[in-house]
C-alpha cells in the first residue's frame, strides 16, 4: 500500500483519464504550467502537451461556454473553476445550456463535461475561497454533482465522472486535499451516484458528504465515549440523492442528522429532511436535525471556526435528537 | 518592462481596423459595382440559388406569423428585412461548417437546408427544438442572447485541435454585442485562433433600444481590433457584397489565420417578434425609409439586368418558397399534441432511477384525467 | 372601489415610489418608450424623464452591477431582469456583491437595491420565459427575497421593497399579471416579511407563493366538495421565511403541502418541510407533502400544463395527507 | 438602411484609437522628456509627494510580506514594481473623487490617505475588509476579478445625474480584461457617458498566465475604441508619464466629455501572492531584466537631477515610511481576535428577527466552550 493525498488522487485520475482517451482535455485558469493552484493538474501539460492541457483567459463564463462546444464537436473537456466563489461569472452557462442542451435537443446533443471546482471553508482564506454553493447546481435540473470525501473516491469518482456522459460538477473538498490514506491507484469504488455507510450505528444516521464525512466520522468516535452509537453516511451523490441508502438508514435509527458547510436555509440538508420526513415518517422518533453552517455570508478567516460545522456542534444534534 | 510592448509581435492594428465604409456592391437599381478584393465568385445557378434561399425564407416567415395569427405558433421572430445579411453569410460557408444561430436565423437554416418545419417547433412548443443540429451543421436556436457566441469558438477549437478543416459562424445582435458572452467568446478566439466567424446583424434594434444605446463605437466593426482580430463591415441588405465579405473572413479562418469579426448593416422591418409593437418606440417614416432598400427587390432588379432571372426561374422559385412554405405549415398543423412523460425522457443520458416516483405520479395523473375524459 | 391589475398595481407602485423619493430610479432592458414588455413600467418615463426611467445595454450583469454602484453613490436603483431565465448571467453581482456588500464592509456599505423579475410559467412562452428561480436567491445570505400573489400585495409590496434598505429580489408571477381584483391605490398590507393566512381551515395547511396562491385557494374551493377544509398561507417573502406562521397553523391542522412552479429538490418545499417537522413535530399527523414542478428542464409550451401544480395535483397531495 | 452608418454621430476612430507608442517621459536615469500634450502640471511638493507615497507604499509592502511570513497574515498580494503606476495614477484625482480597487491597489490607498493597518485587515482575516470606503472615496477591495469595474461605473452615472464633480477610477488588471464584467463597465460607460476612468495595470501577468493568453490585440488600450472612449497607454513605471495621461483623462471625464481607458505598463515583481511560486512559470532572468526599470530608482535619479531630493527629504519620506509600517503593523498585531456573534450584526439592516435560532445556537456553542477552557 502506498501512501497517497486527495489531491494526487485526483491529479492521478485526471492523468489517468487523459491516458485512456485523447478526446479528454483539461483547462481552466492556472491549470498548465503552474499545475493549479493546489497542483490538482499538476504535471498533467507535461504530460499531455498544451493542446489537451491548456490555460484559458481569466473568463469563467468563457471556459464553461467554450467546453460545450468542445463536448458538442466530440471532445470530452473537464474544466476547473478556480475556487468555489468563481464559478458564479459561468452560471448563465451551467443553468441555461448545460444542464438543459440534452432535453432541449430532443436527446441529439450530449454534453459529456465535467467541472472541478475546489469547495469548502476551513483552510483560512480570504473572501470568496471557502464557499459551498453546492445547493446552485443541485437544484438546477440537467445536472449531476457529486463531492469525494476519501483518497479513494477522489481517484475513483473523478474517473467515473469524466467516463460518464451527463454534465457533472465534482465538488472538491479544498481543506482535504492533503488528507492522507494508504491507497493502491488505479481503485475503483461503489457506483458514482451510491451513498455509502462509512462507519455502522444504531442510534443516529449522521448524513455528510465532501469535507464533513471525516468531521463526522470524527463525531462518531467521540460520541462512542458518550455511549452513542453513530451510523456515518457519505452522501458522495449531491444530484440525484441516493435516497435509499437514507431511509434504510433511518429505519434503523429512527433518529438522522444532516451535516454540511453550506448555510442552512435551502442547503442539501433540507433536501433530505423533506424526502427522508416522507419516506420514513412513522419511523422517525425524533426530528431530522441539521448541523450546518449559519445563514449568513462565509466569515473572515479568523472566525470561520465558529461557522463551520465541527465535533461539538454534531454532537449538540445528536444529543438534541435523543432528547426526543 | 514599462517601455517595451506588452507582446511578443503584435499584430498591426490597421490591419484589424475596418475600412470607412461598409462593404458595398449593388446599387438599389441593382447596378453591381466589381471590387477586386470581394470578388463575387459565383456562377449563373449560385447567383439563382442566392435568390431562391432569399425569397423562400421571406415566403416560410410570412407563413409562420400567418400561423403565429391562427394561434398554431405560441410568438414567431420575424426576420424580414434581414434575407440578404442571413442567407449571404451562410451561402459563404462550406458543407461541413456550422452555424451557431441565435433565434431569428430561418435565412441562414434555409440556406442549410434545414427543414423549417422542424425548426419552428420551438414557437410551437411542440418541443424545446426538434430539428438534428447534426444533419446539417445547424446549432440549435439560442434564446439567451450572446450565449452561442462561446459554443461557435468552443466547437471551432476543437475542430482546430483534430486539424478538422471546419469554421464555424455565430450569428447574434447588435443588442448581443453589450453581453459578457460574446466579449468572452470573441477574446478566447483570438487567443487561440479558433476558426470561427462573428457575424453580427446590426438591425438597428434591440427589441425597443436603439444602436446608439448598446455602444459608443464608432461601428460594431471597431470592436474586433480589442480582440486581436479584424473587424470587417458591409452592407447587410446587399446579399453579394454580404457573400463576398464573409466568404472572406470564412476562408481566412480556414486557412489557419484565426477569427474574424462582420457587421452586417440592416433593419429588422417587423416587430421583434409577434408579441412586440414597435409603434411604442419607432416611427412609421422611419420603417418605410428602411424598407426602400429591400434586400430581394435589388437583387431581382440585379438578376434580371444580367438576364439570370426569366418567368420560369420565377415560377420556378415561387414554386419552391410556397412547397417549402407548406410543408412547414402542414407539419406544425400536424404536430403531435407530445406525450407528457417525454419530460422526463432526455434530461439524462443516465438518470440513475431519479425519477422513477415522479414519473409514477405523472402517469397516475394522466390516467385519473383520463378517465374524467372518457 | 376600482378594479385593477397585478401590473397595474406594480406600475402604480413604481409610480408612488418615484414621486416619492427622486433617489429612485428605474432601468432595465426595454422599461423605458416601450414600457417593459408587460407594460409594468408604462409611463414611467412620461412622468419621470429619461434620466431616472431608462433602458440600459443588453447586459444584465451590467444592469445589477451599475445599480450597485448608483446605490454606492446615493440612489435608490430599481432594476429589472426582463425574465427569470435572464437573470443568471447576473449572478455573480447577485452573490458575490448584492448579497455580501453590506456584510463585507462591516454595516458601512448598504445597497437598498430592488431587483424585479417576473417569474413562473404558464403563459405559453418559449423556453427560458417561465422559470422559477427562486432557490438560487432565497438560498444566498444577504439577499431578501419576495412575492406578491394579490394586487393589493402587487401595490404594497413593491413600495415596501423599495422603501428598504436592504437588497431585495422582487419576483412577480407574470401569469397573474393581468389578474383583477377591487382595490383603491394607494394601499399598504401586512409587513413584507410576515406570511398570511388567505383562508383559514382546520384539515391540511396548504402554502404557497406568487402564481400558485391563486391555484391553491381554487384547490381549496374544490376541496370543500370533499368536505375537506383547506387552511391556505400566502408565505409572500421567501427569505427571511416566516416560520411562526407555519407552524402555528400546522399545530392547528397537523398536516402541511407546500405548492410551488418550481423544481421540488430544493425548491422552497424541502426548506418549509425541514423546518416545520423539526418545529412541529410532535403535531404532525402526516409527512409534509409537496406538490411542485417536476426535476426536469421546464417544457414547452404544449406540455407545461402537465408539469405545473394544478388544483388535482394540490388535491392528491391532500387526500395523501389525509391518508395517513 | 444598409448604406447609411449605423449610429447618427459616430466619433471619428482616430481620435479614440491609442497612439504607436505608450507616453513615456522619465528615461531610466532620471531624464525628462517634456511632452506638451502630456504637461507635468505639479510643483515641488507635489513632485516629493509622489516620491513619498512611492516609497511609503514600497515599505508598507515589504512589511505586508513580512508579517505574512511571521503568520499574521493569512496571505497577501504585493505590488513591487507597481509603485508609480498606482500612485501616478491615484495622485491624478481630486478629493472627491472615487477609487475602485482590485486587491493590489496598496499604492493607491497610500496616496488617498486610507489607513494601510485598516486595509489589510482582510489580509488577516479579522474582518472581510475594515477600511470606509466614505472616509477617503476608497471603496473595498474586490476579489472577483473585474466586477468592481461596474460598481465604479454606476457610481460615476450616479454623479452625473447628480451633476456632482465626480469622477470614478476603477483599477484592474491584464487578467481582468478577458472578464465579460468590465466588457459590461465599458458598455455602460461609453453609453451614458459616465465620468469613469478605466485604469489598467498590465503587469503582464494573471497569476501563471501571460499576457498573450489574454488578448490578440494589439495592445490592450485598442479595446477603448470598441467601447467609443479613448484608450491611451503609458509607461507605468514611469510616475510623471502615468500621473500626466491620467491626469488627462480624469479632467476630460470631469468635463463631460465621458469615459476613458488607460493601459499602464508595468510589472508584477513579486509573486502572485505570498502562496504562489512563479519559479514554476517565469524565469529569474525575465524578473531580473524587469527589475531595471524599477519605478522608484528611477524617479529618484530624477528628483536628485533636479535638486528636489536631499538628504533631509530622503530622511523624512524614511521615517513616514517607517511610521506608516509600523502603524499597519501594530494595527494587524494588535488587532482582537473578533466577536463570533458579529456573524449576524451586519448581514441586514434589519434581521427580522432570521437569525434568532442561529444566535442562540452559537451563544450556546461559544459558552460551552467557555466552560471548557475555564
Ligand atoms: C440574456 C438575455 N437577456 C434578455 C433577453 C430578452 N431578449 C430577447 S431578444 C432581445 C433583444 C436582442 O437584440 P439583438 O441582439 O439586437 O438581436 P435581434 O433581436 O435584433 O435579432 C432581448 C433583450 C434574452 N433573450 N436573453
Ligand atoms: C472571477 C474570478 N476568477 C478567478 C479569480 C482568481 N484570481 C485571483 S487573481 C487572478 C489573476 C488576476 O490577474 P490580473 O487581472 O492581471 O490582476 P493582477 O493579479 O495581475 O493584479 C485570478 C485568476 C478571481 N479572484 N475572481
Ligand atoms: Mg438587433
Ligand atoms: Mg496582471
Amino acid at each position: 500500500m502506498s501512501t497517497t493525498t486527495l489531491a494526487q488522487a485526483i491529479n492521478r485520475g485526471l492523468h489517468d483519464a487523459m491516458g485512456a482517451d485523447d478526446r479528454v482535455l483539461m483547462f481552466g485558469e492556472d491549470v498548465g504550467a503552474l499545475g493549479g493552484v493546489f497542483r490538482v493538474t499538476d504535471r498533467l501539460q507535461e504530460a499531455y502537451g498544451s493542446d489537451r492541457v491548456y490555460d484559458t483567459p481569466l473568463a469563467e463564463s468563457g471556459i464553461l461556454g467554450t467546453a460545450i462546444g468542445l463536448a458538442m464537436y466530440g471532445m470530452r473537456p473537464v474544466c476547473e473553476m478556480q475556487f468555489d466563489g468563481f464559478a458564479y461569472p459561468a452560471f448563465e452557462q451551467f443553468t441555461s445550456h448545460l444542464a438543459k442542451m440534452r432535453n432541449r435537443s430532443r436527446g441529439r446533443v450530449t454534453l459529456p463535461v465535467t467541472v472541478r471546482i475546489p469547495f469548502g471553508g476551513g483552510i483560512g482564506a480570504v473572501e470568496h475561497h471557502s464557499e459551498s454553493p453546492e445547493t446552485y447546481w443541485a437544484h438546477t435540473a440537467g445536472l449531476k454533482v457529486v463531492s469525494p470525501a476519501t483518497v479513494a473516491d477522489g481517484y475513483a469518482m473523478t474517473r467515473a465522472a469524466i467516463a460518464a456522459d451527463d454534465p457533472i460538477v465534482v465538488l472538491e473538498p479544498k481543506r482535504r486535499y492533503w488528507m492522507k490514506d494508504d491507497v493502491d491507484l488505479p481503485v475503483t469504488t461503489e457506483p458514482l451516484h451510491k451513498a455509502v455507510v462509512r462507519r455502522p450505528g444504531d442510534d443516529v444516521t449522521v448524513v455528510a458528504y465532501g469535507p464533513m464525512v471525516r468531521t463526522a466520522m470524527e463525531a462518531a468516535a467521540a460520541g462512542e465515549d458518550e455511549g452513542w452509537s453513530l451510523e456515518v453516511i457519505d452522501l458522495r451523490s449531491l444530484s440525484p440523492i441516493d435516497t435509499d441508502t437514507l431511509v434504510a438508514s433511518v429505519q434503523k435509527t429512527g433518529r438522522m442528522i444532516v451535516v454540511h458547510e453550506a448555510a442552512q436555509t435551502l442547503g442539501i440538508g433540507s433536501e433530505i429532511a423533506a424526502r427522508v420526513q416522507q419516506e420514513a415518517f412513522y419511523h422517525l422518533e425524533a426530528p431530522i436535525l441539521r448541523a450546518t453552517g449559519f445563514d449568513t455570508p462565509y466569515p473572515p478567516a479568523m472566525l470561520e471556526s465558529f461557522f463551520l460545522p465541527d465535533v461539538d456542534r454534531i454532537l449538540d444534534r445528536v444529543e438534541e435528537s435523543l432528547s426526543y | 518592462m514599462g517601455e517595451r510592448s506588452s507582446r511578443a509581435d503584435p499584430p498591426d492594428p490597421n490591419d484589424l481596423l475596418p475600412p470607412p465604409e461598409p462593404v458595398h456592391l449593388l446599387d438599389p437599381d441593382g447596378t453591381l459595382h466589381e471590387d477586386p478584393d470581394h470578388p463575387v465568385d459565383l456562377d449563373d445557378d449560385q447567383l439563382r440559388l442566392l435568390y431562391r434561399h432569399m425569397v423562400v425564407t421571406r415566403r416560410v416567415d410570412r407563413e409562420a406569423i400567418n400561423l403565429q395569427r391562427q394561434g398554431q405558433l405560441g410568438v414567431y421572430a420575424s426576420l424580414l428585412g434581414q434575407e440578404a445579411a442571413q442567407v449571404g453569410g451562410a451561402f459563404a460557408l462550406a458543407e461541413q461548417d456550422w452555424v451557431f444561430p441565435s433565434y431569428r436565423e430561418l435565412g441562414a437554416a434555409v440556406t442549410r437546408g434545414v427543414d423549417t418545419g422542424k425548426l419552428l417547433h420551438l414557437f410551437r412548443g411542440t418541443w424545446l427544438s426538434d430539428h438534428d443540429p447534426y444533419e446539417h451543421q445547424f446549432a440549435l436556436y439560442a434564446i439567451p442572447i450572446g450565449t452561442q457566441a462561446l459554443h461557435a469558438t468552443g466547437f471551432a477549437m476543437g475542430a482546430r485541435l483534430d486539424d478538422n478543416p471546419i469554421v464555424t459562424m455565430a450569428y447574434f445582435g447588435d443588442g448581443a454585442t453589450s453581453e459578457g458572452d460574446p466579449h468572452e467568446a470573441m477574446t478566447f478566439a483570438g487567443v487561440f485562433k479558433a476558426p470561427v466567424v462573428f457575424f453580427v446583424q446590426n438591425n438597428q434594434w434591440a427589441i425597443s433600444v436603439p444602436l446608439d444605446r448598446q455602444t459608443a463605437a464608432p461601428t460594431l466593426a471597431h470592436k474586433a481590433v480589442g480582440y486581436g482580430m479584424p473587424g470587417y463591415h458591409c452592407d447587410g441588405n446587399d446579399v453579394l457584397a454580404t457573400y463576398a465579405v464573409t466568404r472572406r473572413a470564412v476562408e481566412r479562418a480556414r486557412s489557419g489565420e484565426g477569427p474574424a469579426f462582420i457587421e452586417a448593416l440592416t433593419y429588422r422591418m417587423e416587430a421583434h417578434t409577434t408579441s412586440d409593437d414597435p409603434t411604442r418606440y419607432r416611427t412609421k417614416e422611419e420603417e418605410e425609409e428602411a424598407g426602400k432598400t429591400d434586400p430581394i427587390a435589388r437583387y431581382r432588379r440585379f438578376l434580371t439586368n444580367e438576364g439570370l432571372l426569366d418567368d420560369d426561374v420565377e415560377e420556378q422559385v415561387e414554386a419552391e418558397a410556397k412547397a417549402e412554405a407548406t410543408r412547414m405549415r402542414d407539419e406544425i398543423y400536424e404536430a403531435p399534441h407530445g406525450d407528457p412523460m417525454e419530460l422526463f425522457e432526455h434530461v439524462y443520458v443516465d438518470d440513475t432511477g431519479h425519477f422513477e416516483r415522479q414519473k409514477v405520479q405523472l402517469a397516475a395523473e394522466l390516467a385519473a384525467a383520463g378517465e374524467v375524459e372518457g
